[in-house]
């Protein structure tokens, strides 16, 4: 009732309107429980008559100046809000560990094996494109850097593995990484005979897989 | 509702079940044998054990009797406590055995009465709880909730193991011969169906399948193969569609066909 | 960090805590952001390390004294709830509740003064048999849970109130329940068992009764 044309009516002087400190808690309790942002109309309909809700508010306001939550204005309406330096407070990090996707890993070993490499290399020896995506997330994750410049035409950045990438794989150097010879010798490259010329169904499976996993960005990424 | 085991005078309408228990439920306000004791001992105003259980069984048994003609399972909830009212009257009016073991009909009054007292403070309990202050009716909580923001961070991990495989993965694609399927030695379904139709009609007689084959898909064996399996398939069909009969002596024995002289529709 | 072992560790020293004015700040954000009871625990969990969210809650519970928005204690968390005087204001923000039944009222009391209590004590207490709907129904309410299996012959389950329960009611805990003192001391929160040799109503008829059609007689009792 800022209005001055309320006041002093007969209306008024029926009934003495709460002091100001209770009507700051009134303004306080609405706020709190609110769930959207309350106008001062809104404020003083809900509170009883004869209250002043605009001035219970600017003693509220200066009442939570400072703490942890703030009393702020919301287009035309008012709201508590947290205070902003302790956003911190309400955020909870979860960790998640995720298996490197194959496109990733495929590039990652190339990388490795034939370092320093082009992203031209690369996708020629992958068969398939690389993805912008697929390179940001090894950059990111300090397991490739950029190494020199390629002294052919266009002068192409190369890539190579980083000491973070060693130290988690537990490898002195990438020279150490097994050959294709030891691979095969440890079982881990078949070369597959395929007489009846059938897809392995893990293979296929995979492969298309991939196509919708990552492939899909790749083949239009680049 | 419709239990089988009510009795038959228990079997009236929903209406009047309703009502009944309506009736039961709103004029006297009787929810249990407790709850009857309980009214009864309260408008006695006297002490349980002070009271003529003679009387408050009387009573007690009538309520009953008018309980039953309502609904059985109300009356077989309160026969519990009339039998142990019984029990407890003989135990009072009898002058005590003292030979016989188990509690006196004092005894067993002043329980009667701790469970009455009992439960008539829980009743206190209860309406003294709701009357308090209540979240969502005298008292709010927050309405602008800030959810909680969960950062996930995503950390990617691969193992020694998953770069080796995936490198020699690459490294043996070369090795893999896409999978083609290999047309020119494939005598399809559709192409012994068209061939076994414009032949069988001059076959009434029966003739072995293997003289529909193709020329020359004899001597290839995977050629052999594939014809044998769609000319067979093919005969089925027409069968199906009832304009050939099929036939085999025994298992492995040449497979035979011929027209079926009146197609069936 | 209440906890005295935890103190003058290496490990504290390494990090200064906030000094306390702040700590009451982040405790103030905390619950202000929360619509459920947050325990000291998680106060300390989210807050940075060496904070001693037990004392800031002190000071903050202090702080909100007499206000329209209280801080209260909710089981072993804490929670910040409107003054309950100023729940006129709020009509607006007011939760209809699910009407309980007369059944369901008295049960929930039963457990809550008896707690643990299995479900034949109840029906013991009440003298008539407790009806599925009416457990099921407190449960769905979240006002009352499982609780540890009474070691008795066929360790029946028992149940107890939860801090739902609690806060609906403004409870501390389930200590401060009206009346629960002078109920105690007049013996009627003891299970007092029946002079043996005589038929009782919990145990015959309506374990029967549960097996073919339970709660029938719930039926009249409202």
């Amino acid at each position: 009732m800022s209005d001055p044309s309320n006041e002093g009516t007969d209306r008024d002087s029926l009934f003495d309107a709460p002091p100001m400190a209770e009507q700051e808690r009134m303004v306080e309790a609405i706020l709190f429980a609110s769930a959207d942002p309350v106008s001062v109309k809104d404020l003083n309909d809900r509170m009883p008559h004869g209250c002043d809700a605009a001035e219970a508010l600017m003693h509220l306001r200066k009442r939570y100046e400072g703490r942890g939550v703030q009393v702020s204005h919301v287009g035309d309406a008012w709201a508590m809000r947290t205070a902003s330096d302790l956003g911190f407070l309400m955020q909870r990090e979860t960790v998640e560990t995720r298996k490197l996707s194959r496109a990733a890993i495929e590039t990652l070993a190339i990388i490795s094996y034939h370092q320093p490499v082009t992203r031209a290399e690369i996708e020629e020896i992958r068969g398939v494109g690389v993805s912008r995506g697929t390179v940001d997330q090894l950059l990111e994750m300090e397991w490739i850097r950029f190494g020199r410049r390629r002294m052919t035409p266009g002068r192409p950045v190369t890539f190579v593995v980083t000491q973070e990438f060693l130290d988690h794989f537990g490898l002195e150097s990438a020279r150490d990484l097994p050959g294709l010879a030891e691979l095969r010798a440890a079982g881990l490259l078949e070369s597959r005979p395929l007489p009846s010329g059938i897809p392995m169904a893990g293979e296929g499976d995979l492969d298309a897989e991939e196509e919708f996993d990552f492939g899909q960005s790749e083949l239009f990424e680049d | 509702m419709t239990d089988p085991k009510d009795t038959p005078e228990l079997q009236l309408n929903v209406i009047d079940r309703l009502a009944a228990e309506a009736f039961v439920i709103d004029v006297d306000g009787f929810e249990g044998p407790l709850d009857i004791l309980l009214s009864m001992a309260r408008t006695q105003k006297v002490d349980l054990r002070k009271i003529s259980i003679l009387d408050l069984s009387r009573q007690y048994l009538r309520f009953v009797e008018q309980a039953k003609e309502l609904r059985l399972e109300l009356a077989a909830d309160y026969l519990v406590m009339a039998a142990w009212l019984a029990f407890l009257k003989s135990r009072l009016l009898l002058p005590p055995d003292p030979t016989e073991e188990g509690p006196s009909g004092e005894d067993l009054a002043a329980h009667l009465a701790f469970q009455l007292e009992r439960l008539q403070a829980m009743r206190d309990c209860a309406a003294k709880l709701m009357a308090r202050d209540q979240k969502g009716r005298d008292f709010f909580v927050r309405g602008i909730l800030e959810q909680m923001e969960r950062l996930r961070k995503v950390r990617y991990t691969a193992t020694l193991i998953d770069l080796m495989q995936g490198y020699a993965r690459i490294r043996t694609k070369d090795e893999f011969r896409p999978f083609v399927l290999d047309r020119q030695k494939v005598f399809t379904m559709e192409e012994a169906l068209e061939r076994l139709r414009g032949m069988i009609g001059f076959t009434g007689q029966w003739t072995d399948l293997d003289s529909y084959m193709p020329d020359g898909w004899h001597d290839d064996p995977v050629k052999w193969r594939s014809a044998t399996a769609s000319t067979f398939a093919a005969s089925l069909e027409l069968v199906k569609e009832g304009r050939a009969e099929i036939q085999q002596s025994e298992s492995f024995a040449p497979i035979q066909v011929r027209r079926r002289e009146t197609p069936r529709e």
